[in-house]
């Protein structure tokens, strides 16, 4: 393979892995909030995909002015569901909440398939298409866009968990919310604001990922065990460990795909995750201090 | 058994009910379609027996069951379909390869915590399923494996319909029985201490890591069964059969269920089998009408339908079953061979720059009681710990009765005679205050056979709740056996856990804060039970803050002051020397 | 009693139960502005758990009053927002933030104010103005009390509730912390202490109260409790 | 607990009512949700239309039943379909190993299942009761490989095939095809269903020196495979399976992106080419205001035999079995008559798109191909 065609994979890897980097943050993110796995994320991201293509139909628009809309919209339907599949169970086991939220999933699944049909769907382009070349590889400007809304995003994320008492207050809370109560924090509605902005973030990875590789209403679970392994190899807990992760999948998919055989590149990650973590049980970038389990 | 007696063993009854009313079902009621419904329900509830062991028992959130249940399906596929073996030969090896594979990946997994090991045991089972889409000559690829017959027994053929449901049943009934005598009485009592309080089942001289292994291969020879049934049932065994949606079936149902109950996982399975069955009514959104069904059912019964129906049967019982009579523990208290029960040599522990435990030196004798003091960060919690093995030294040794127990694990500490409280009570929540203490009577004797994953008959649990009421009375808890330990009061909650302890007639008992929460008259019966004990033979290490009850029971006291070992002698002495003051008010400014 | 109209904290017939035992037993007291109240015990007396009940973090029954107004209706999040703020046992600062974060996070309020506090609490702790950078678990315990302190201070509270703040603290930096507590009394704050430190708390506190087994055993001006003899006799029996 | 329990009750009163009056029954048992809903939907309306058509006066019930994505799910649907009286035939899923494990529950029930499924086994295993309107991988691999060597004069072949059982089936088929033709597969690879990425595979393809690019992918990886090997300028020929003749194939991809891609198909009634496929596209898209692919005309095509044989007096399942096994049918896409063991269609169709529009032009039909039998 010449080098161009390494420069257009590493290209594909980063851009795919930019779009799960979204994925896995908001599935991060659910997890520092309640210290419980949502399985319903993946298909979250599948919504937000599929109200990306209802809305485009709607108003015809690039993906990139229909994203503010979509981002309240995921949002309201992550407090739903945390409101419904979380706060009953707040006091339960994480099994529970499992349980729930992989309920959530099904409705979801189903609900997408009655809508929308089986038939997969393109979401809207996110910008003007095109392609600049260069190098022997072919820069689409999609996937440019991709990344550039991904980093964005990312971006605007870790200002707000860093930079602003709102994201202040959300980690305090997922650290001890006990505390959190104490300083005149209000638990519940953080946890329910975490669950929102988890739910935005699936829904714009849903948007980015739904123009260029299309959605069905059967891929959430898959997009869920993508995230489950980028947030266990970046370390649980993790905002920046989540991204890594994220990219490291990614690169997976396409670059040792593009080495080796697409199956073998599956095994491999799998060998890969295992001896990650045999030997280095808390991932490889560290877990966060005192997490709760 | 009298109808009383029937009525006293608490789940027979409901059991027997629901064992006619599902033959009469299914004999009477049902077609082809709900037979079918039916015989898958069976399938899953082994699946999910299996599934409980690690699950529900352990709390380890495996996620490699759906795997098993794979693993069972394509060796009854590929023995019966392409050599056409007989179930005699094809069952028993389809359960032996997902528990082959399973004790493969054991010794690195379960060392995994958590999500740590819910991933791998994912992996694991991705990995699994890759292979099975890629090795094509073995499993067929994606198309899978046809012509799987039925069940077929030397010249007997189980048929479709009805004979093919009972046979399922009958190896669901089996399966829940085998099932049932692993995990009740001790061993059950055992795995939910386990599970729940990991910190005092070491202390009883359990090996977690030991039964995790047991549970771990057990869940893999259910799920193998599961798998060569389903295969017989489905005739065509295709990657569908080990892909994930069968764990999220298997975990969803063992959750609604109940984690830890063989009628859980029957009750799941029956349910979650049923359920969309019901709503197939709906057509093409009768699958939302599921998922919402399963949200409500874990909602209104986090903790499983199970234990909701075991509630209400609890209500609609009047009467309380007879508890054992008491009875004197036949074992002589040990008696330590040296004189120091438990001795401490030149002990350190330090915790990042903080030296919380300095080059402590320390003899516990025998039938001594030795008061340990100290303000509260001045180390008492830690040097506990280093004695009972929950911590490992960074410097020094510690030994048991003469020999060397450095660096060794808290349970195999515990085995060598040591006996220990905790600071935050630390009892089966769900478990009454009885058999809180029968555990450690059962575990007395051999507590490696509890969690051998061997069943057990009646009769052990039936003597060591005998003994226990002994033990529980003697600590002035009688009136509280029968309640579950989370209906405690804080008091009593103490008094069973010295219980617990002195029921393992240690060489060395270590009560870290027994006074706490006791009222003055408790405290006054609980020092006369430990002298008592300390008469017997046993060497008593004990840690309050209570002084004035410190100085009135023990033989030796010792003081710590950031780490080190300030003062050491008789109450007199100590009480009134200068630098335990000092400990105690803190230094002047 | 009639505490209407009574300004700072005051407490009447405070109960906490857990599972049936009392851990508290019908516990009044008053903190006045400006006044350190002592409340000292061994541990398991109950003194933490006063205080925690006070805070909203336990259930109990009785009366607590800001100001004459009733808080015992309201969860520990609107109790902080009018004015109380807790230093837990065990400091419970925030591992995953920083300090900076984990002070700012305290102050409920907009951005200017916010940093008015901020370098108010540096003034105090200068220590920690080095320190803003690192994470939380990162700390030495010392470290850790001294955000854990700034941390209620941040909230600029009426009533500040302090649970064993010396617990763990090298002798030295116990003592400056006694003294700020003193400061910040003289400020306006009512501050309740709960310390198995006795004589430098005594050193500091206007009032003093001795709880054992849940109870008031002794209800005393500091000054007065910190003359007498027996002060080794109250905890060492 | 209390909706549940409604819902039982419910659920169960059509049951019981059912019996009362007893129309024929032509139960629908395809998958509609899970990974293959995007065919099990077009077999669904292919069938719905058949039956909504109605048979001169006879009363007509069906019923839809999901098999969802597994054997397992597939034989309790069947099950469901067969616990009801009058059933006389049933439209059965496309998923082979669905039919797999339902075929022997049909034998032994005798009812004849009309599928659309094209795996090879299924008419190899001696059932009777199984009829497919599809033409088997053997037909339409082998019209898609001569296609490859014949028209587009291609020898070196990159064969991309999903790791599932249409995937594998269709690679299995391809593999003897091109074997018998004698091409050369330079470049094979399986990809699983979640790949997002086709980059990698399509850069091997190229560097391995092929001349040509053979797809037997799902409907949305084909369409990525397509898109992507168009932004790489990968300049290869793409001739790709029936998937990728199903018109929300194309929706995904833009007229250009679609240039010179050809795909297999029993038929394309999107294309129409003849009056009966063109009133049968128009019929689809007035019911159901998409467009039709040639699974939906195919299962349309058995199930409307099998209503001609209750027309002609069939009143139960055996005699409609003898009427598909024995008689022969001029359905919308084609004319169909059993080779005694249940395969019906015997002609493939080749499509290509021209990159102007998302409607394909019928470039090639092989009609009853040698070597299919």
């Amino acid at each position: 393979m010449d080098a161009g065609s390494v420069l257009q994979l590493g290209f594909n890897a980063l851009s795919l892995g930019c779009a799960y980097a979204l994925v896995a943050l908001g599935f991060v993110l659910v997890i520092n909030a309640v210290g419980a796995v949502n399985f319903a994320h993946g298909d979250l991201v599948m919504a937000g995909g599929f109200l990306a293509v209802a809305a485009a139909q709607i108003w015809p628009a690039p993906g990139i002015l229909i994203l503010p809309a979509l981002l309240v919209i995921m949002a309201a339907m992550g407090v739903v569901l945390g409101a419904v599949a979380y706060l009953p169970l707040a006091k339960r086991p994480p099994s529970a909440v499992f349980v729930s939220t992989i309920a959530v999933g099904i409705m979801l699944q189903n609900g997408a398939n009655a809508l929308f049909g089986a038939a997969p769907r393109a979401g809207p382009a996110l910008v003007v298409p095109g392609h600049w070349t260069g190098a022997g590889a072919a820069f689409d400007r999609q996937s440019l866009a991709v990344i550039v809304v991904s980093l964005i995003l990312a971006g605007a994320f870790r200002f707000v968990l860093t930079r602003t008492q709102l994201g202040r207050s959300l980690r305090a809370v997922a650290a001890d919310a006990e505390m959190a109560r104490a300083l005149g924090i209000d638990a519940r509605l953080h946890i329910l604001g975490a669950f929102a902005a988890a739910a935005a973030l699936a829904g714009a990875a849903g948007l980015l990922l739904s123009q260029r590789y299309f959605v069905t209403p059967t891929e959430g679970t898959g997009l869920m065990l993508k995230a489950y392994i980028a947030v266990v190899i970046g370390g649980w807990g993790r905002w920046g460990g989540a991204v890594l992760g994220a990219l490291f999948v990614a690169a997976f998919e396409v670059l040792v795909a593009a080495w080796l055989a697409q199956p073998l590149a599956e095994a491999l990650l799998c060998a890969a995750v295992l001896a990650v973590l045999f030997v280095r049980p808390q991932g490889v970038f560290g877990e966060t201090h005192g997490r709760r389990a | 058994m009298t109808a009383r007696g029937i009525l006293d063993a608490p789940p027979a009854l409901p059991l027997l009910l629901g064992a006619v009313a599902l033959g009469a079902y299914a004999a009477f009621g049902a077609d082809e379609y709900a037979l079918r419904v039916l015989s898958t329900a069976g399938t899953f509830a082994l699946l999910v027996m299996g599934y409980q062991f690690v699950f529900g028992h352990l709390g380890a959130l495996s996620l490699a069951q759906g795997a098993f249940f794979g693993l069972g399906a394509y060796a009854t596929a590929i023995l019966s379909s392409r050599y056409g073996l007989d179930f005699s030969v094809s069952f028993p090896v389809s359960i032996a390869v997902p528990v082959i594979a399973a004790a493969i990946v054991a010794a690195p997994v379960l060392r995994l915590e958590t999500h740590y090991f819910a991933l791998a045991t994912l992996v694991l089972a991705q990995g699994a399923l890759v292979a099975v889409l890629n090795w094509e000559t073995l499993t067929g690829g994606a198309n899978g494996l046809p012509g799987v017959g039925a069940v077929r027994i030397g010249d007997l053929a189980v048929a479709r319909g009805l004979p093919m449901a009972a046979f399922v049943w009958c190896a669901v009934g089996l399966g829940a029985l085998l099932a049932w005598r692993l995990v009740h009485g001790a061993s059950g009592m055992a795995f939910a201490c386990l599970r729940d309080r990991p910190l005092a089942a070491a202390a009883l001289g359990l090996d977690g890591a030991h039964a995790r292994h047991g549970a771990f291969l057990m869940s893999a020879a259910y799920g193998g069964a599961a798998g060569a049934l389903h295969a017989h049932l489905s005739g065509v065994v295709s990657p569908e059969s080990i892909e994930f949606p069968v764990m999220v079936s298997c975990l969803t149902m063992a959750v609604i269920g109940g984690r830890a109950r063989v009628a859980g996982a029957i009750i799941g399975a029956l349910l979650l089998a049923h359920l969309p069955e019901w709503f197939r009514g709906f057509e093409r959104t009768y699958l939302i009408a599921y998922g919402a069904a399963a949200l409500a059912a874990v909602i209104l019964a986090p903790a499983g339908l199970a234990e909701l129906f075991e509630r209400a049967w609890d209500r609609l019982r009047t009467h309380h079953p007879a508890l054992p009579t008491p009875s004197r523990p036949a074992t002589a208290p040990r008696r330590a061979a040296t004189s120091a029960a438990l001795a401490l040599d030149k002990a350190s522990k330090r915790f990042g720059g903080v030296v919380a435990v300095d080059g402590v030196t320390l003899d516990l004798k025998a039938g001594e009681i030795l008061a340990l003091i100290g303000a509260n960060g001045s180390g008492k919690s830690t040097l506990i710990n280093l004695a009972t093995g929950f911590a490992a030294p960074d410097g020094g040794r510690i030994a048991v009765d003469g020999e060397d127990v450095t660096g060794d694990p808290a349970h195999a500490v515990a085995r060598r005679g040591v006996a220990r409280t905790f600071q935050a009570t630390d009892l089966v929540e769900d478990s009454s205050a009885l058999d809180n203490v029968a555990l450690a009577c059962a575990a007395r004797v051999g507590p490696e056979r509890l969690t051998n994953w061997r069943p057990h008959g009646r009769g052990g649990m039936a003597a060591a709740r005998a003994e226990a009421r002994w033990w529980l009375a003697r600590f002035g808890g009688a009136q509280t056996e029968g309640q579950k330990a989370r209906e405690l009061p804080a008091g009593a909650r103490r008094l069973v856990e010295c219980a617990r302890a002195a029921a393992r007639n240690p060489l060395a008992l270590v009560l870290d804060e027994p006074g706490a929460g006791l009222s003055a008259a408790e405290k006054t019966a609980l020092a006369e039970r430990l002298r008592e004990l300390a008469r017997d033979g046993t060497g008593i290490l004990i840690a309050d803050h209570d002084t004035e009850f410190l100085f009135a029971i023990a033989d030796r006291v010792a003081c710590l002051d950031r780490g080190r070992l300030v003062a050491l002698g008789s109450p007199q002495d100590v009480r009134t020397d200068p630098a335990v003051i000092a400990a105690y008010l803190g230094n002047a400014p | 009693m009639s505490l209407m109209g009574a300004r700072g904290l005051a407490l009447s017939a405070i109960a906490v139960d857990y599972g049936g035992v009392r851990a508290v037993r019908e516990l009044s007291l008053t903190v006045a502005p400006g006044e350190i109240v002592a409340l000292l015990g061994a541990n398991g007396a109950g003194k933490s758990s006063l205080v925690r009940a006070v805070m909203g973090l336990v259930p109990s029954s009785g009366r607590i009053e800001l100001d004459g107004r009733a808080l015992q209706s309201f969860g520990p999040e609107a109790r902080a927002r009018r004015g109380l703020a807790f230093v837990p046992e065990g400091r419970r600062v925030f591992g995953d933030l920083t300090v900076r974060e984990n002070l700012e996070v305290a102050a409920r309020t907009r951005t200017a104010p916010r940093r008015a506090r901020l370098d108010r609490v540096i003034a105090l702790f200068p220590a920690l103005e080095a320190l803003l950078g690192a994470r939380g678990w990162t700390l030495s315990g010392g470290e850790q009390q001294m955000v854990a302190i700034g941390r209620a201070l941040m909230q600029e509270p009426r009533v500040l509730l302090l649970d064993e703040p010396s617990l763990g603290l090298a002798p030295a930096l116990a003592a400056k912390m006694f003294e700020l507590l003193g400061v910040l009394a003289a400020s306006g704050a009512a501050v309740l202490l709960a310390e198995q430190n006795v004589r430098p708390a005594l050193a500091i506190a206007t009032h003093a109260h001795v709880i054992r087994r849940g109870a008031l055993v002794k209800s005393v001006p500091a000054a007065e409790l910190a003359m007498a003899g027996d002060l080794g006799a109250l905890f060492l029996g | 607990m209390r909706n549940v329990i409604a819902a039982i009750v419910l659920s169960s009163i059509p049951l019981a009512l059912a019996s009362a009056a007893e129309p024929l029954r032509l139960p629908i048992v395809v998958p509609i949700t899970g990974p293959l809903a995007l065919e099990g939907a077009s077999q669904r309306n292919g069938a719905l239309l058949a039956i909504e058509e109605g048979a001169g006066g006879l009363e007509l019930a069906t019923e839809e039943i999901d098999t969802a994505a597994s054997a397992e799910a597939a034989l309790t649907a069947l099950a469901r379909a067969l616990s009801r009286p009058n059933v006389l035939a049933v439209a059965a899923t496309i998923f082979g190993p669905q039919m797999l494990a339902m075929m022997p529950v049909a034998e032994q029930a005798r009812v004849p299942l009309i599928t659309v499924s094209g795996t090879a086994r299924l008419t190899e295993l001696g059932h009777h009761f199984v009829f497919r309107f599809f033409p088997a991988d053997p037909v339409v691999k082998l019209a898609q490989a001569r296609y490859v060597v014949e028209d587009a004069k291609r020898s070196r072949v990159a064969l991309l095939y999903q790791t599932t059982a249409y995937g594998q089936s269709g690679r299995d088929a391809l593999g003897e095809a091109f074997r018998k033709l004698g091409a050369s597969i330079v470049h094979e690879e399986g990809l699983a269903l979640g790949v997002k990425d086709m980059a990698p595979a399509l850069a091997k393809a190229k560097s391995a020196g092929a001349d040509v690019l053979v797809l037997q992918l799902h409907s949305g990886p084909t369409a990525l495979a397509v898109k992507q090997a168009a932004a790489m300028k990968l300049g290869l020929p793409i001739v790709a399976g029936s998937a990728m003749h199903q018109p929300s194939t194309a929706a995904l991809l833009e007229p250009a992106e679609l240039a010179g891609v050809c795909a297999e198909s029993g038929s394309a009634p999107a294309t129409g080419g003849t009056p009966e496929l063109e009133r049968f596209a128009a019929a689809y898209r007035k019911r159901f205001g998409s467009e039709p692919d040639g699974f939906a005309a195919a299962q349309y095509d058995g199930m409307r035999m099998a209503i001609a044989a209750l027309a002609k007096g069939a009143r139960t399942p055996d005699a409609v079995r003898e009427y598909l096994a024995g008689q022969s049918h001029q359905g919308a896409a084609m004319s169909y008559r059993s080779d005694g063991k249940g395969n019906m269609a015997h002609d493939a169709v080749i499509v290509c798109y021209d990159g102007q529009s998302r409607t394909p032009r019928l470039a090639k039909r092989y009609a009853n191909p040698p070597g299919a039998r």
